[in-house]
């Protein structure tokens, strides 16, 4: 499971973040902030190519020492970043899918409610739980 | 490269390597070492030239020799005697310090004597004896080596073509025989112009040997191989494999070298891995994965290298080793990691092309969290470390028998725990050294700053960010504050505007700490500033501290420190901030741009009109919203005009509570305070001067200023355009934001222009007329004008004219005249004159005016009155220049026209005339107009031919 | 992944979306032009009067139902209709003793599914058009009722209760100058 | 065959008038007429309500005189049309209920123009009604 | 599944509503507040209608997303013309627009016809914000029920 | 029974004669009720009327008969006690109430008759078709009323079972029974309702006949 979860705006400015323990959190924000580079990278790159590098998964960005960072981009230009231990190497690539699938359907049912502004940082419960769902439980 | 020799003269005694450092001879390029002796330089021209012949520009292309000149005398390093069995050999570490360099620089593979002899020399005889002789010693002194021999006769004149020469062919062997030594060893080098040409054939040929010799090395080596047995030689099995692995190298056999070195490798991954030995493992496994590393690079296998790596440091990562000593790992890690990085980067050079996720960045990166993690481990584990013990236990350091073992138990593999006494002193001592001899920052930062110039190069800008971060706090650790401010100020741009609070948050504050611990009084108030925003992620009690601070340092007072838990060395703060805020200095003023920073003050400007008339007052609101904890006082708030002209009307500053100018503040006081969260109004209002009726006004900018001109002042500067501030910048269409407070500030509408139209003019302007306008008619136009002004009205000019669409051919075919001129004046294509000098209220002019058409068809005509005026607002006169106009369109129309008949004397109209008859001509005139004409004057002139039969001819209009 | 993966989708389900994501953003904006939550429960309420007058005669023609002369069969007419409209059926409760009132209780309510209140709006009835609606609705079919929200999930009750009482019944129009 | 139709709301309103066979004027003024119309159904009910032996569901269907035949029907929302055939049509109130569907829900219901409770003046309306009418069985047959 | 019936009552109810005579506003902004509606409407229905869908190639891929498949779930049929002058102008032609069919087949109400339109505008112009195209977007109508929106795409 | 009454109406559209079938079921149903009273009622023409509310048997339209078994005078019973006090008081439940679809008298049948007469008139001045006659049937889903005029103007209406058939023979029968007993006998005046025995027994007999016939035939 994931030892963080970021939701990024289509500016590049984060609209969610979490860590399993917030000790962490401003590493885990400058990986994530970081990992933006590689995205660009890959959403350049996946608009001309065709088939499946025009996906919304963009697989692993980057690996570091002691994590995995993958992305996914929504046709908003909304981006999500997982990060998980590189040790919990039981996990497949389908685990990460699946954990993003749930992300967006959380992320486009938070833009759905008529209170939120899109593009203000994220305090729904609902999205909160879903999220919980996907972090490592400590 | 390491081609020139004299580099490669090492000093006998191994330089100190500190741990995960690689030998020289490790990292340079291993090349067959060539003895040269026999010639005597500088001081012998010839032998000279030869020399250098040899020695200078090594292009890749020549042969991979390291040629070394051995003087006379010169001992070369004696082999060990041949061991006949290994049975009770113990070996007593991994790898020998001295081996590489040794094998690497010091025992050749080839010697060769280089001798001045012709053949048809006249002491022939004697030195033949004497270079037998010369050979012998250096047998000798070669004693048990395989150093290859070979002699080389250095003539002066040039050898006849191939066997012709019965007299050398004679010679040469006789002098092989003298000298033991093969016909193939024996070489003549003519010094003619073509030495070069006999140099590289002479290359060409000493490679050969040296290949030899190599190969007959290894071999040697392997022959070991049976004497030895797996439980006592583990070691051997490493330290064997990797010189076969070298010596390969030296043979360049790059391939062989890579195989060896991985068997090594693989032998060293099965010798057990004690406390007492994990060191000397951990560094030969360095050297080799190295090694490993390089080679793969160099065959271009770079995924090999790169999986090689991961794989060497996945084995070693847990391999901690002692816990007291844990900061030699992290040290050992982040060295492997630089070493790689750098390997990756020659690669590069060498033409690898590295990806946006696959360059060496990234082992620089790990590289420094690993020295950021030293640094950690030994701030906690060395801290209390206070003396040096002695003796030294790292005596003798310098001169280890084998690498990676611990001075004070050299050669030691034993299993069971060595004596505690030594073994904490020497502990101790590393320690120490390592928190009194290490500068951890300058390592950490350089490799920080190898990582960044990667990721730029890559296409990583916001991991560029980063890493600049960390080095910006490490420059802080290392009390570099103003190289800190310069990296951190840097960046703190690109987090603002892509509003990643949390890190702008954090480094705001290292930067506002560095700020404050070098008393740099621009960067704290500006950074302050930043900090005390409620966009800002800080707690309320810190941002007031830090806005008292603010507050402080305005008042020339040393602010307290910004934050919490600082650990600061008070008195010398202190003294910094004295000397920054001493009276003496010059007072300090500058500007901080709230559009460019996280602003703690948010400002709306409006004009409450798109347009003001000429004789109201402009009134211009300007809205302040304070976002800091504390309220927030300022000293004056001034407005910058495109036209400098009203920035002083529109000033307040605190000196004079009733505002500066006309400027009435409507705002609830006239303080300048401003209070959290609160927005505060300004209101000024002004008169447009004369000369920007029909322009625009525009504010540029609004400032208000913290502080005072006298000691030091912050101005803050509000740009007019793009004036929405990052944190408020949204991608939603702004009235989307339609719930909470915030709304009605952030729904205020931006409108720093408005224009100044002229006053409306209350005189009043009639116009009479009768239409039709008849063609060449004198039109009169009756303009009556009244003062219905308050005032008297000054200089009223009448200005008659077709309006602008008129075209040309109207234009030609009309003027205008006026008044008792009538007749006189020659007509103007249009009139602007003045009527009146002055009217007094309620006078009335009336004016005529003329139109003279000579063309048919309507147009409209331009009647316009100026004049000026001084009108009273609020007790101030005020001159106005005012205009009414009115447009009036005409048809023009042919007056009448006329048609002439024939008629005969019977007054029937007749189409042919006889000559002498007489006739009468029927003129009828028909008025066009609904006007009555009045026909002045009429005539008829006939043409010759015709002449009239009564001598008057009289109109029956006459009577 | 195929341009296919739309049509999997289906095309309904995303209709209610659709209505319902409608209705926020009206909610939304009324929000904003009033402020204050009563004012918008009472224009919302008004809204859903004015939807329910011409919805009735889009259910009668559907249904072919008769009109209803008990209060009983009007709470069925009602359950069926939610079914038709909102394919939800809300259950009826809550009888009082003069069989003159009951309750329609909503599980899910479509117009909430995403919606989590702003703070500070406690007093906003966000569901209230549909009180509107059964009021002119009934209202067409000669029966004035009152109808108002007592309980609502968005504000934290277990469910979202809709209360409705029968006043009295109307009659037809007498023809001018009859009696 | 079908002469016209009157549509009345349940105020009385006379929302939409309009005729195809007609062969006699009432000799009135189209609002007088509507007027009387809407009397006589009001009347008509409440005597049918009055004399019938039982409670009635429907209550009034329909008269014929020896010239036509008046056909009613009221929707549970009150409104009335009403269409004079001849004698002989039947099933018209079928036809009346099926105008109220298919046209009158459809293109006065859902056509926000058309204000509910006063007449109807939408062209598309009047079409699909025309449409509506002639194509049915009932338009032609003649007795 | 809602019923179409409740969601054309809605948007009929919602755009008459907005139009009262007594309310001060001028006609422009409740034009503008109808569009702002359907925005808001448009910008979050596209989130989720994207949601399994490929990433659009560019700025034609995405309208014809918005033609086929978003016009159907909103209106349960596609666009029936698309032209485009390749300078970010896109015409889009419904022969038989939703909210025009029950209205007018004809020129009577056309000079209604535009606050029928201003919802529609705005949720187009939503949908595609939210999917990084900023544009205008306008329609207009001469014979009913056939209605054109025209998007103008911004370059900035 | 098939044939429920018979009105003859004078040309001036005064009723002068009305018969019922004695036979017609009445509709009443007692029920006993408990506090509160499911149903509203409504004081409507001097009747206390269901409006809403109905059930088991009673229907919107149903007038109270009786409480308690005493029966209802207006809103009041004998006893002068107000109906609407009483079922305001729960002391009084549990409450036993008669209702019943209301039976026409004299009066309304009168008001009725007059009512018709108008009608008959309206229907054939709003006739799309020239010289249309009055309304001949009226149809209704509970029954049909048939209606015949003489030449002189006199209307013999027939209210019967949808299903009763040969209803137009039967009118012309009553016409001449009309004639014969009532015009000729020498004690009637026109315009005036029919009393004689003879009138009576033949019509009697005449819708005897007709229902048999018309029910045989159907």
């Amino acid at each position: 499971m994931a030892v963080a979860v970021a939701v990024i705006g289509k500016e590049n400015s984060p609209l969610y973040v979490r860590t399993v323990n917030p000790s962490s959190e401003l590493k885990f924000m400058y990986t994530i902030h970081a990992s933006l580079d590689v995205v660009e990278e890959k959403v350049i790159v996946g608009k001309k190519s065709s088939g499946e590098l025009r996906e919304l998964y963009l697989g692993l960005l980057y690996p570091t020492e002691d994590y995995k960072v993958y992305g996914y981009v929504t046709n908003t230009r909304i981006k999500f970043i997982i990060i998980v231990e590189s040790s919990y190497t039981t996990l497949r690539d389908n685990d990460i899918r699946q954990m993003f699938r749930k992300l967006h359907n959380a992320y486009s049912d938070v833009v759905c409610n008529p209170f939120y502004v899109p593009g203000d940082t994220i305090c729904s419960k609902q999205f909160e739980s879903s999220v919980k769902g996907i972090l490592i439980q400590e | 490269m390491e081609f020139a020799v004299d580099k490669n003269v090492k000093p006998k005694r191994m330089a100190i390597l500190s741990i995960g450092d690689l030998p020289s001879e490790l990292t340079c390029r291993p090349l067959a070492v060539v003895a040269v002796l026999g010639l005597d330089v500088p001081t012998n021209p010839v032998h000279t030239a030869v020399w250098e012949s040899f020695t200078l520009n090594r292009k890749p292309d020549r042969a991979p020799l390291n040629f070394k000149h051995i003087k006379e005398g010169h001992e070369f390093p004696k082999a060990k005697p041949k061991r006949s069995s290994y049975e009770w050999h113990v070996p007593k570490g991994l790898l020998k310090t001295n081996w590489l360099h040794k094998h690497a620089s010091e025992v050749p593979a080839v010697a060769v004597l280089f001798y001045d002899l012709d053949w048809d020399d006249l002491l022939w005889n004697e030195k033949r004896v004497d270079c037998a002789n010369k050979l012998e010693n250096l047998r000798t002194n070669l004693q048990g080596r395989n150093t290859k021999i070979a002699l080389v006769l250095v003539q002066r004149n040039p050898p006849l073509p191939g066997g012709e020469d019965m007299l050398a062919t004679e010679r040469a062997a006789a002098l092989c025989s003298t000298c033991e030594l093969a016909a193939k060893s024996l070489f003549v080098l003519p010094h003619s112009d073509h030495l070069f040409g006999y140099t590289l054939r002479l290359e060409k040929a000493f490679y050969e040997f040296s290949q030899g010799y190599y190969h007959h090395e290894t071999r040697k080596i392997k022959s070991h191989r049976d004497h030895l047995n797996k439980t006592t030689h583990q070691l051997l099995f490493v330290r064997h494999q990797f010189k076969i692995g070298f010596l390969n190298e030296l043979k360049q056999d790059i391939i062989t070298a890579l195989k060896h070195y991985k068997q090594s490798y693989a032998n060293l991954m099965e010798v057990r891995a004690s406390a007492a030995n994990m060191l000397e493992v951990k560094t030969v496994a360095g050297f080799i994965n190295y090694k490993l590393c390089r080679l793969s690079f160099l065959l271009n296998t770079p995924l090999d290298a790169i999986s090689q790596f991961r794989k060497h440091i996945d084995i070693f990562k847990s391999k901690t080793g002692p816990a007291e000593l844990s900061f030699e790992h992290s040290s050992w890690l982040s060295k492997q990691f630089s070493h790689f990085g750098d390997l990756f980067d020659d690669a590069v050079k060498q033409g690898l092309a590295a990806t946006q996720t696959k360059h060496p960045g990234f082992y620089f990166q790990q590289a420094a969290s690993h020295a950021i993690m030293r640094k950690e481990l030994c701030f906690s584990l060395c801290q209390n470390v206070m003396e040096y013990p002695s003796p030294d236990p790292l005596e003798g350091v310098e001169d280890m028998e084998f690498f990676g073992q611990r001075p004070w138990r050299p050669g030691s593999q034993s299993i069971e725990p060595p004596d505690p006494q030594r073994e904490n002193k020497g502990i101790q001592a590393l320690q120490y050294k390592e928190a009194y001899t290490v500068n951890h920052s300058t390592i950490i930062i350089s490799l920080l700053s190898s990582a960044v110039s990667q990721f730029k190069k890559y296409r990583g800008p916001r991991m560029r960010r980063h890493l600049m971060v960390q080095m910006g706090e490490e420059y802080f650790y290392s009390r570099e504050y103003n190289k800190a401010l310069a990296l951190l100020g840097h960046v703190l741009w690109d987090y603002r505007s892509e509003r990643w609070q949390y890190l702008v948050s954090n480094i705001l504050t290292t930067a506002l700490r560095c700020a404050y611990l070098s008393a740099s009084v621009q960067d704290f108030l500006t950074l302050g500033l930043e900090f005390i925003s409620n966009w800002i992620q800080s707690g309320t009690e810190e941002k007031s501290v830090v806005q008292n601070g603010i507050q402080k340092v305005l008042e020339g007072n040393i602010p307290p420190p910004p934050l919490p838990g600082m650990t600061v060395d008070k008195e010398e703060i202190e003294e910094l901030w004295q000397k920054a805020l001493s009276v003496s200095n010059e007072p300090l003023i500058f500007t901080v741009e709230m559009g460019s920073i996280i602003p703690c003050v948010e400002c709306r400007m409006r004009f409450v009109s798109r347009t003001f008339s000429a004789d109201e007052r402009v009134v211009l609101q300007i809205h302040l919203r304070a976002k800091c904890p504390q309220p927030l006082k300022f000293s004056k708030l001034s407005i910058l005009f495109t036209n400098q002209h009203y920035n002083e009307q529109c000033e307040i500053s605190d000196e004079t509570s009733e505002i500066l100018g006309e400027a009435r503040n409507i705002g609830n006081s006239t303080s300048l305070v401003l209070y959290p969260q609160k927005t505060k109004m300004f209101t000024f209002s002004f008169l447009a001067s004369v000369s920007d009726v029909g322009q625009d006004i525009t504010v540029s900018a609004v400032a208000i200023q913290l502080g005072k001109e006298t000691r030091c002042c912050a101005i803050l500067r509000w740009p007019a355009a793009g004036n929405e501030s990052i944190a408020s910048r949204l991608p939603w269409s702004s009235n989307m934001t339609g719930l909470g407070d915030e709304s009605s500030f952030t729904q205020l509408e931006i409108q720093p222009t408005t224009k100044i139209i002229p006053r409306q003019p209350q005189l009043s302007l009639s116009i009479e007329h009768q239409p039709p306008v008849l063609m060449h008619e004198l039109y009169c136009i009756h303009v009556k004008i009244e003062n219905k002004e308050i005032n008297s009205v000054s200089n009223v000019r009448l200005l008659v004219d077709l309006d602008e669409e008129a075209e040309d051919i109207v234009r030609q075919h009309t003027s205008f005249s006026r008044g008792e001129e009538k007749v006189s004046s020659l007509p103007i294509p249009c009139l602007d004159d003045v009527v009146a000098d002055q009217l007094l209220p309620g006078e009335k002019i009336s004016e005529e005016v003329f139109m003279k058409v000579n063309n048919l068809g309507s147009r409209i005509i331009l009647i316009k009155v100026t004049y000026d005026i001084e009108v009273e607002v609020d007790n101030k006169t005020l001159l106005c220049h005012c205009t009414r106009e009115e447009k009036l369109e005409v048809d023009t129309m042919e007056p009448f026209i006329f048609s002439v008949n024939l008629l005969n004397m019977k007054c029937e109209s007749v189409q042919k005339l006889r000559a002498e008859e007489p006739f009468l001509l029927q003129v009828d005139v028909i008025s066009n107009t609904s006007l009555a004409l009045s026909i002045e004057k009429r005539m008829l002139d006939l043409c010759p031919e015709v002449k009239t039969t009564d001598e008057d001819v009289v109109s029956n209009l006459e009577e | 992944m195929s341009r296919q993966g739309m049509r999997s989708t289906d095309p309904k389900k995303v209709n209610s979306e659709l209505f319902t994501l409608t209705y926020g953003a009206l909610v939304a904006q009324i929000l904003k032009d009033y402020e204050n939550d009563d004012e918008v429960n009472r224009q919302l309420d008004r809204m859903g009067y004015n939807i329910g007058v011409r919805l009735i005669e889009d259910y009668l023609a559907r249904t072919g139902s008769g009109r209803c002369y008990d209060l009983r069969d009007t709470a069925d007419k009602l359950q069926m209709a939610f079914k038709m409209y909102l394919s939800i059926t809300p259950s009826v409760t809550n009888w009082s003793p003069a069989g003159d009132e009951f309750s329609l209780i909503l599980e899910n309510n479509p117009l909430t599914e995403f919606v989590e209140l702003p703070e500070g709006h406690g007093g906003l009835k966000y569901s209230n058009i549909l009180a509107g609606v059964l009021r002119g609705a009934l209202e067409m079919v000669q029966l004035e009722v009152a109808a108002w929200f007592v309980q609502d999930q968005l504000a934290g009750d277990s469910c979202t209760e809709l209360r409705v009482k029968f006043l009295k019944r109307l009659e037809d129009a007498m023809p001018v100058g009859e009696d | 065959m079908i002469y016209n139709l009157y549509i009345f709301d349940q105020n009385g309103t006379c929302l939409y008038y309009h005729e195809w066979n007609r062969k006699r004027s009432s000799g009135m003024s189209n609002e007088e007429e509507t007027k009387l119309m809407y009397g006589m159904i009001f009347s008509i009910k409440s005597f049918v309500s009055k004399i019938s032996p039982t409670d009635c569901k429907d209550g009034f269907m329909n008269f014929k005189t020896n010239k036509y035949k008046l056909n009613f029907y009221e929707t549970p929302s009150g409104l009335k049309f009403i269409m004079n055939t001849d004698v002989g049509a039947t099933d018209v109130r079928a036809l009346l209920h099926e105008i109220y569907r298919q046209v009158y829900v459809e293109y006065v219901v859902k056509n926000p123009e058309v204000l509910l409770g006063h007449s109807i003046s939408s062209e598309l309306f009047k079409k699909k009604l025309d449409e509506f009418v002639q194509s049915s069985s009932i338009y032609s047959k003649v007795f | 599944m809602a019923d179409d019936v409740l969601f054309e009552l809605l948007h009929m109810e919602m755009t008459i509503s907005i139009f009262q005579p007594d309310q001060s506003e001028s006609k422009r902004s409740s034009i503008s507040k109808l569009e702002q509606i359907g925005f808001c409407t448009g910008y979050r229905l596209v989130e989720r209608l994207t949601k399994d869908w490929p990433r659009f190639k560019d700025e034609l891929d995405t309208m014809k997303f918005i033609c086929k498949e978003f016009w159907s779930c909103i209106y349960k049929k596609q666009i029936d013309n698309l032209r485009t002058n390749h300078q970010g102008v896109y015409v889009l032609q419904d022969n038989r627009f939703r909210f025009l069919t029950q209205l007018s087949q004809s020129k009577q109400y056309i000079e209604a016809t535009p606050k029928y339109l201003a919802f529609t505008c705005g949720v187009v112009r939503g949908a595609l914000s939210n999917l990084g195209i900023t544009c205008i977007v306008t329609a207009e109508v001469f014979s009913p029920p056939t209605c054109k929106f025209q998007v103008q795409v911004q370059r900035i | 029974m098939a044939i429920i009454s018979v009105y003859i109406v004078s040309k001036a559209g005064g009723l002068i004669y009305q018969y019922d079938n004695p036979n017609s079921p009445k509709i009443e149903v007692e029920k006993t009720f408990s506090y509160p009273l499911e149903i509203s009622l409504d004081y409507q023409n001097k009747k206390v009327t269901v409006v809403f509310g109905q059930r088991d048997g009673i229907r919107v339209g149903h007038t109270v008969l009786a409480v308690n078994g005493n029966p209802v005078n207006g809103r009041q019973l004998e006893d002068g006690q107000d109906i609407f006090e009483i079922l305001k008081n729960e002391e009084n439940f549990p409450i036993s109430i008669k209702f019943g679809r209301p039976k026409l008298n004299t009066n309304e049948k009168i008001v009725l008759a007059s009512m018709f007469h108008s009608l008959f008139a309206i229907a054939s001045q709003l006739s799309p078709e020239h010289k249309s006659s009055g309304i001949e049937v009226l149809e209704a889903d509970t029954f049909k009323l048939f209606c015949f005029q003489t030449v002189t103007g006199i209307k013999f209406m027939v209210v019967a079972d949808p299903k009763q058939a040969g209803i137009e023979g039967l009118l012309r029968k009553i016409y001449e029974i009309y004639s014969d007993f009532a015009l000729k006998n020498p004690f009637y005046s026109l315009e005036m309702p029919i009393r004689c025995e003879l009138f009576d027994t033949n019509l009697q007999a005449a819708l005897e006949q007709a229902e048999k016939s018309g029910l045989s035939n159907v």
